[in-house]
């Protein structure tokens, strides 16, 4: 298994040089003109022009392309066309938001989707179990804007609770954790649900329950945890999207992360952050999977890697 | 004495071979939920192709003597910013909303389900590409990766299902070789093996139903998310006209009048997504629990 | 309730299913256990026997059936009367694995597949015992020890599918026993173990009874079993019990006919003295005294022709890894350098002790886990230089009869399409008459037809049993590896099952690896028989010379060791054997020695005594 | 007191010199200030300038400047720092975003300590405007020779406030500056800005008194936060006016009663009722009435019958198709929609294309070969923000200004219209110059190369009791004169 995770983790290298390629092309593929959008829509060419010479984009795509390669070598991700700032250093400020927005996010999305699942599956058909779906389908189907919107007019404005943006504080991650997590936690719920019934029936539960085991015990120990395969890939992919950050949430709550920091970029096509951020989001992508592929191995000693 | 005699009190008796498929339609059939459910779809689906005759109001008929209003007897859902019946609009959205997010998630539960089932079963380099091609989508942001399909392949109906579909495709194999990877560690694949199995029939019909469960929940889930995703593209110039009634794309656009207690616009259009998503989880969950035989006996 | 008595069933009636699909499995069943009293269970695969032990243990319920009616009075530790039948679930919960044990039947798939053994073991006596995890771990690994698994504190951090048929069912055995039970419901508990270790099983259960006089409620097929441990016997039939008496009675003067049928078809070791070929058991009913002729009689092998089966130096290893990720430090040679052939028409019986590889061997014969250094030749052709597809038609003509019948069935086919499925694969038959076949071939095991529809799930452990054996035969193969193929079934069954297989081998030449531990079994059927230790052959011959004329000591062990059907020969000061369990586990480079064979008579082999399973020479 | 105010865009670049963004002319104008300044009207005003002349031939500029002003880092202010930052706007090798807007000077001269003399290439009648326009600031010289060009993270000026922190799309903060030469001012000791993009995060903040000032409300919210006691809605007409540019390379639309009925055919009173909830006005004229030397014109009228008549006399009874290309921001996509519904009634079936920002840059204003341009409409936006004619008829209207140079969507090209936009710069005497644009907004009204559609009103919320923060006309605001009661 150490072997195996040796390898995979030194397969990463050309794969990120793929995707980096992959990456710069795509990128430049996309229709748009930094240096016009830079210059902004009321420029005269002129102006555009000069922004273009100014951002060294007037050169051949292959040297930029090499240059890009040679800078990543070395560590060094470029500074942003738009604002001049070493790449770098505005990914190092916007991470820490966005990583712990997703952590608190997914701690509870966690946490609540698999009690929820695992009580519907063990109650399923009752009213709990419907309430448990109720719930489910209003999560994944409100729009995130719409319940980041409306959390903020009542905890915020109405009764004052948090504030109602930016992150100063702690409390500041309550709304938009929430609000990120309630699609998560209504697929957890449902994934876990399902996988718990599939195992419930199984006769080593039933030896479980021959050993006088609390129903507790049964359930959120001998069940989930052979019912824990899908639910972990499910989370690993969830935590893999909430770290690229999201959109929609960070803009709701005037979040300094990620998110924000890539539609900006894409924005106004500042390729640097745009390529730096999706290499960062690959490599966590690439290390969350790999993870959740040991993890595997864990869950169900029968998985083996060759 | 015979020892095999037709005497002992079983059930009753069946001649008739049953395949697996309509085993599962006959456990199928008694989920009543479940099938409410999927009448419920088609009746909306219906009412949708018949509304134009229903309804007093067209989904494109503009009043500007009459917008934002709310609901009231004539108007039972209120009007938008253009004075159109929402109510008129959630009808003649719902063929669309319910074509792109039923149709896209398919293309994408297929390819993912087929990728995902070899990327587990077959393990080693076919395992490492599938999956590797399935990160690298993964960490492409949602809308970059629907500039550059939409960019290749240009704007259109057809090319926002594709641009969805994509989206899905990773999560479904990743989700199909998890499941897969345990799967083909048991015994009854080892049997199926030992009985001169080919590959393809271990997959299908061997390890696939074990891991249907896990996909028709995903996917049903998925699809309120690819109605408001297809939206999203709609947006950014890449989806459907916005001019066209959708549900994500009125949800969307309503969401300026929220605070201005135009609650209405939102309500609605929120309220068919979900009671679609509702529907297609109940219908699901009818489809997992007739693929599970132990629930039978129940 | 009488104060003697421990445990009452009073009038049981145990349905599954609802409407038009109700069943009942168990109908008014009456049944008491006195303190310290074994009562063996004994009666027709699917008569409600496993049912109506889970409604003791209040599980029946979670297997989707229902107790309809009737009593289960029991009376605890403290001496206070309960009834286990309307008892509310928590006081049942508290109840199950402390005062009343049980120990399944399908111990295969009865294990968590994702927590180690030393885990699973330790839950069980932490719950219901005031002992710390450490001391809990102590008491597991004396209890493993004692169950005589090999290297037991290693098994312990190992996890079930990494163990053979056999040793799990010792696990099972020891969760069961650690706790201390006052009623240990043990149901087919020494199916997969060889006579050896049943030997020591039943001796440790004897021993622990009389210790804290624990009642036992023993069921089994095993009549040697039943002769060997129980006080009085209790016959079922269909859902009833129709006889119940003091073992002695009950097989001296059985009264009801089934009861007759059964003693009768009751194979003795030794009964098979002096004759060379095999013969099908006595079809009760047809003739009562003389053994009926076979329908065909069998052409004598060929022994001078090309074996249908060769294997030359086959060796499957295990790796074992330890810590976080695994390091590789230890291997379990689970079969080394082990040669076999197989003549078509042949039955080759292949015993051996539990755990020596025997299921891997057949494994590996079918390529279904990878081989090292293997040369396999059947029917003309190199299997290990197949192509997969090449591979997987052949596979055709070779069927494997798993020892684990429930988790080698497909629980979302039904076991009709199941059965079928093999011939629709190399389209030997369209679909309507492959399930015609299946249904056929239903019948010719003792199911029935309406059988065909319904779920592995629905099955009792013999009725599962039979269904794979009635997919092996559905593709005309030439070889089956039959493991463990008939140990789930009553005696009458079994002998059906049995003289059908003997029948389609006189018919068309069908060859069979047969494993089993039951040594009457193997020496009515086999033309040859291989005993294998610790992943070699250490004794190979004809049947009638290793069972007449057994060399090597573990193949008189075997034979002495075989429990006699008989209750007034019981022997019951057989000695425990004590001290360290040789283990098939080597470390890293040190791999054991392979035997070398003395020919002892006609075709008749033995290892050489002194190398019996110890290394002769350590890797330079 | 603190003040704390909601931005619509994020930040860019802080050094105005460099910027195309009224976000960031707005954050500097607190600490460093122009020669000249607006007032609420778009009327010029001083600040660091005193007063200011123009010769007759519009080649030599003149301007006072006020004594006794001493920035940020102590170093005073005079003519020698505004001519460095003069020349600085004007070097052309600086690649400066607003180098363009001193293209025409030649050179700064400095008579006097406190007095500045621009000399130009050509005539420039709209210099005085230039000189106001939000970009052109005075940094202190020591900073731009110490920083460069990276006094846009370190902005050092004369304004009330000084520059303390930039957490880039987080916040700008800036604090009071003691030595203010307006004496009595500033009246808040720190002033933070939020860039909040989502418009209803930036109400909230407000209602939760997270911010005192909103910049930018969209009208849509406006009733929110007027319902809510404790808080204001302010409103001014707008400078932009939003136009539907019908490309005249086109067949259709070479013909002009097409264009007529065009505009005939929509109704611009319902335009603005539905794309900006009735804040707004419909333009009378091609400029707003607040920019410099705005003529009103004959009102637009809205008759679907003279419009179809046209339109059949021109052949098209039965219509035809087009594309509209806009904007996919929310209102965009309302004005497109709103479009296609109105010009049905003429038989006319359009398809409509919101585009994505960076895909509308790289579409209309980087590959555009206006003789192989597919679009039919083209909606778009222009302020001046110089407040001058000028800088809204040039652009948008003369044959110079054709995208992708500079704004003139509609490909319009009339002789009448160039030159009067030329005789105008010629001079710096304003009647002739009234006497110019005059003759351009005529010609350019009756030749309808777009289809108007709305001048919106700028909105904004503030608390109760907070005055001298507002918006203007421009799309800027103001903050300097910030107090609370
Ligand atoms: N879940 C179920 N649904 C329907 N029928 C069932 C179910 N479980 C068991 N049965 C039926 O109940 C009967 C009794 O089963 P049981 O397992 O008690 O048999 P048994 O006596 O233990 O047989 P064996 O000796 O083969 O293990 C069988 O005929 C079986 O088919
Ligand atoms: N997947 C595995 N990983 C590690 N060890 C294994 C694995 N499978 C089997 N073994 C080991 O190989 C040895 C032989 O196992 P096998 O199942 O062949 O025994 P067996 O002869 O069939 O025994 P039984 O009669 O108890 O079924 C055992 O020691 C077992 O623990
Ligand atoms: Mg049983
Ligand atoms: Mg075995």
């Amino acid at each position: 298994m150490l072997h195996y995770f040796l390898r995979r983790l030194a397969a990463l290298v050309p794969v990120l040089f793929l995707i980096s390629i992959f990456v710069f092309l795509f990128i430049h593929a996309l229709p748009g003109d930094p240096a016009r959008l830079l210059a902004g829509e009321a420029a005269t060419q002129e102006e555009v022009e000069s922004v273009r010479k100014a951002l060294k984009l007037d050169r051949p795509l292959l040297t930029q392309y090499v240059d890009f390669l040679k800078n990543l070598a070395t560590g060094d991700l470029g500074t942003s066309l738009r604002t001049g700032e070493p790449v770098s250093a505005m990914i190092a400020r916007a991470f820490m938001p966005t990583f712990w927005l997703s952590v608190c996010a997914l701690a509870w999305s966690l946490l609540f989707g698999l009690v929820a699942g695992v009580i519907s599956a063990v109650r399923r058909g009752s009213p709990g179990d419907h309430a448990g779906m109720f719930l489910s389908v209003s999560g994944i189907s409100m729009p995130n804007f719409w319940l980041g919107l409306l959390l903020m007019q009542f905890f915020s404005v109405n009764l004052g609770w948090v504030g109602t943006s930016g992150f100063d504080e702690p409390s500041d991650l309550i709304l938009p954790s929430i609000t990120l997590g309630a699609g998560v936690a209504a697929v957890m719920a449902r994934f876990t649900r399902s996988a718990v019934i599939d195992v419930a029936r199984e006769d080593f539960i039933r030896t479980a329950r021959a050993k006088g085991l609390r129903e507790k015990v049964v359930i959120w120990k001998h069940a989930l945890r052979n019912a824990l395969i899908p639910v972990v890939t499910m989370a690993g992919l969830q935590f893999g999207f909430l770290l690229g950050g999201s959109i929609v949430v960070e803009k709701v709550f005037r979040w300094p992360g990620l998110g924000s920091l890539l539609l900006d970029a894409i924005n106004f096509r500042d390729y640097a952050v745009v390529q730096a951020e999706i290499m960062l989001f690959s490599l966590q992508f690439l290390l969350i999977n790999l993870a959740v592929d040991m993890l595997y191995g864990f869950i169900n000693p029968a998985i083996r890697y060759k | 004495m015979a020892l095999a005699s037709d005497t002992s009190p079983v059930v009753p008796k069946e001649k008739t071979a049953r395949s697996p498929f309509s085993e599962f339609r006959r456990r199928f059939v008694t989920r009543r939920a479940a099938l409410a459910s999927g009448f419920f779809l088609l009746l909306m689906l219906a009412m949708a192709l018949i509304a134009p005759w229903i309804l007093p109001f067209g989904p494109d008929e503009f009043d500007y003597r009459n917008t934002l209003s709310g609901p009231s007897a004539l108007h039972w859902a209120g009007t938008d910013e253009f004075g159109r019946d929402i109510f008129a609009r959630i009808l003649n959205g719902a063929k669309l909303s319910m074509f792109i997010g039923f149709l896209s998630v398919t293309i994408g539960a297929v390819i993912g389900v087929v990728a995902g089932l070899l990327a587990g079963y077959y393990g080693g380099w076919l395992d490492s590409i599938v999956m590797r091609i399935s990160d690298v989508l993964f960490a492409f942001p949602g809308i970059l990766l629907a500039i550059g399909i939409v960019a290749i392949l240009g704007a259109g109906l057809t090319n926002v299902i594709i641009a969805v579909a994509v989206f899905s495709v990773p999560a479904f194999a990743r989700i199909v070789r998890s499941g897969t990877l345990g799967l083909k560690e048991t015994t009854y694949v080892e049997a199926a093996r030992a009985a001169g199995a080919p590959n393809a029939i271990i997959m299908f019909r061997h390890i696939l139903p074990g891991v249907l469960g896990a996909v028709i929940v995903y996917f049903t889930m998925r699809i309120g998310t690819s109605i408001l995703t297809a939206t999203s593209l709609s947006f950014i110039g890449l989806g459907v006209e916005p001019s066209v009634a959708e549900w994500g794309a009125m949800l969307s656009t309503g969401r300026e009048y929220m605070l201005a207690g135009k609650w209405h616009l939102t309500f609605f259009p929120g309220l068919a997504i979900f009671l679609t998503v509702l529907c297609f989880n109940i219908l699901g969950d009818g489809l997992r629990d007739a693929l599970d035989p132990k629930l039978d006996d129940n | 309730m009488a104060a003697a008595n421990v445990l009452e069933l009073a009038g049981l009636d145990i349905s599954f299913g609802h409407g038009d699909y109700t069943f009942n499995a168990v109908r008014s069943l009456s049944l008491e256990v006195k303190r310290g009293e074994t009562v063996a269970i004994v009666g027709e695969s699917g008569s409600g026997k496993s049912v109506s032990a889970l409604s003791i243990m209040r599980l029946v319920e979670f297997g989707g059936g229902r107790i309809e009616g009737g009593r289960i009075r029991f009376r605890r530790r403290d001496g206070r009367e309960i009834d286990l039948a309307s008892l509310d679930p928590e006081e049942a919960r508290r109840i199950r694995g402390n005062e009343i044990a049980m120990i399944f039947q399908e111990p295969m798939t009865s294990l968590n597949p994702v927590f180690t053994i030393g885990d699973q073991i330790v839950e069980a006596i932490v719950t219901h015992q005031k002992k710390s995890r450490r001391e809990a771990a102590k008491i597991a690994l004396d209890m493993l020890q004692r169950v005589r698994i090999p290297d037991a504190a290693q098994v312990m951090k190992r996890h079930p599918h990494q163990l053979s048929g056999g040793m799990r069912q010792r696990v099972m055995i020891a969760m069961a026993l650690s706790c201390k039970p006052q009623l240990l419901i043990a149901d087919e508990p020494t199916t997969a173990l060889d006579v050896t270790i049943q030997a020591q099983i039943l001796r440790l259960i004897r021993e622990l009874q009389q210790e804290q006089s624990m009642s036992v409620v023993f069921i089994t097929h095993d009549m040697g079993v039943v002769a060997e441990v129980a006080d009085r016997v209790v016959v079922m039939y269909r859902g009833e019990k129709v006889e119940e008496g003091d073992v002695e009675t009950v097989f001296r003067s059985p009264s009801h006919p089934y009861t007759k049928a059964l003693l009768k078809a009751v194979p003795h070791l030794g009964a098979m003295r002096g004759t060379s070929a095999p013969a099908p058991f006595p079809v009760p009913g047809k003739s009562d005294e003389a053994p009926a002729a076979p329908a065909a009689p069998a052409a004598p092998i060929a022994y001078d022709s090309e074996p249908l089966l060769s294997v030359r130096g086959l060796t499957t290893r295990f790796d074992i890894g330890e810590g976080l990720f695994g390091r590789i430090t230890k291997r379990v040679h689970a079969v080394e350098g082990l040669n076999l052939d197989i003549w078509p028409g042949e039955t080759l019986g292949l015993v051996g002790e539990s755990g020596c590889g025997k299921s891997t061997t057949g494994r590996s014969i079918l390529r279904l886990v990878e081989a090292e250094a293997t040369k396999l030749r059947f029917d003309g052709e190199d299997l290990t230089r197949l192509s997969k597809s090449d591979l997987q038609k052949l596979r055709r003509r070779i069927q494997f009869v798993f020892q684990d019948p429930y988790a080698s069935l497909n629980p979302r086919l039904t076991v009709g399409y199941s059965i079928s499925e093999p011939m629709l694969l190399h389209g030997l038959e369209d679909r309507r008459n492959a399930f015609d076949k299946a249904v056929w071939l239903l019948e010719q095991v003792g199911l029935q037809a309406d059988h065909a529809n319904r779920y592995p799930h629905a099955f009792s452990g013999g009725q599962r049993q039979r269904i794979a054996i009635a997919r092996a035969l559905g593709t005309d193969p030439k070889l089956i590896i039959a493991d463990e193929a008939v140990s789930a079934l009553d005696v009458s069954v079994q002998a059906q099952v049995i003289n059908l297989l003997m029948d389609l081998q006189a018919r068309f030449g069908l060859a069979y690896l047969f494993i089993s531990h039951d040594m009457a079994v193997v020496e009515r059927i086999s033309h040859r028989v291989a005993v294998m230790y610790l992943g070699q052959v250490v004794e190979t011959g004809p049947r009638a010379s290793v069972f007449e004329d057994p060399r090597h000591p573990y193949t008189r062990r075997l034979m002495s060791a075989a429990p006699v059907p008989d209750p007034q020969k019981r022997i019951t000061d057989r000695p425990l054997i004590t001290g360290e369990v040789p283990s098939p586990v080597h470390p890293i480079g040190n791999p054991p020695a392979i035997n070398e064979m003395l020919e002892v008579g006609p075709r008749h082999f033995v290892a050489r005594e002194e190398n019996g399973g110890r290394p002769a020479h350590r890797a330079a | 007191a603190d003040l704390g105010i909601a931005m619509d865009q994020i930040f860019q670049k802080m050094d105005p010199h460099n910027s195309n963004y009224n976000v960031d002319y707005v954050a500097a104008s607190g600490v460093v200030e122009r020669l000249i300044g607006f007032d609420q009207n778009m009327k010029l005003v001083p600040q660091l300038a005193t007063s200011w002349e123009g010769s007759d031939d519009a080649k030599t500029f003149t301007f006072k400047l006020r004594e006794g002003v001493t920035f940020h880092d102590g170093t005073p202010f005079d003519a020698a720092a505004v001519k460095a930052n003069f020349d600085r706007l004007a070097d052309q090798s600086q690649n400066l975003a607003k180098n363009s807007l001193f293209k025409v000077v030649e050179s700064v001269e400095t008579p006097d300590d406190f007095t500045v003399v621009l000399k130009l290439k050509e005539p420039f009648g709209a210099m005085i405007n230039t000189v106001a326009h939000p970009s052109v600031v005075i940094h202190s010289p020591k900073a731009l020779a110490e920083l460069g060009t990276g006094v846009e993270k370190k902005l050092v000026g004369t304004g009330p406030f000084k520059f303390k922190e930039w957490v880039p799309g987080e916040r700008l903060v800036l604090e009071k500056n003691e030595n203010y030469w307006d004496s009595g001012w500033p009246k808040v000791d720190k002033v933070t800005f939020f860039p909040v993009t989502e418009s209803a995060t930036r109400a909230s903040m407000l209602l939760s008194d997270e911010v005192q000032f909103v910049h930018i409300l969209p009208a849509e919210l406006s009733e929110r936060v007027q319902s809510s006691g404790g808080y204001e809605v302010l409103e001014v007409p707008g400078i932009t006016v939003w136009t539907a540019s019908l490309n005249m390379l086109k067949e259709h639309f070479k013909d002009e009663r097409v264009r007529r009925a065009f505009n005939l055919a929509v109704d611009q009173q319902a335009f603005v009722d539905v794309v900006y909830s009735g804040h707004g006005i419909v333009p009378d004229s091609p400029i707003a009435p607040d920019t410099r030397f705005y003529e009103a014109q004959e009102p637009l009228k809205t008759d679907v019958e003279e419009a179809r008549r046209l339109m059949k006399e021109a052949g098209y009874e039965d219509g035809f198709e087009i594309e509209i290309w806009g904007t996919n921001s929310s209102t965009g996509v309302r004005m497109l929609q709103f479009l296609q519904q109105q010009l049905s009634q003429i038989n006319v079936r359009a398809k409509i294309v919101p585009m994505e920002g960076a895909t509308r840059s790289e579409k209309v204003f980087s590959s555009m070969v206006p003789e192989e341009s597919t679009f039919d409409m083209l909606m778009g936006g222009w302020s001046p923000s110089t407040g001058d004619a000028d800088w809204h008829l040039r652009p948008v209207y003369a044959t110079e200004g054709w995208i992708p140079k500079i704004y003139n969507m509609a490909f319009y090209s009339n002789e009448t219209v160039d030159k009067a936009i030329q005789d105008a710069l010629n001079t710096a005497d304003p009647e002739k110059r009234q006497a110019a644009y005059s003759i351009a907004q005529k010609q350019i009204w009756k030749d309808n190369p777009v289809v108007w559609l709305a001048i919106e009103n700028k909105m904004a919320g503030r608390k109760k009791g907070l005055s001298g923060v507002f918006q203007m006309p421009d799309g800027t605001m103001q903050y300097s004169k910030a107090a609370f009661e």
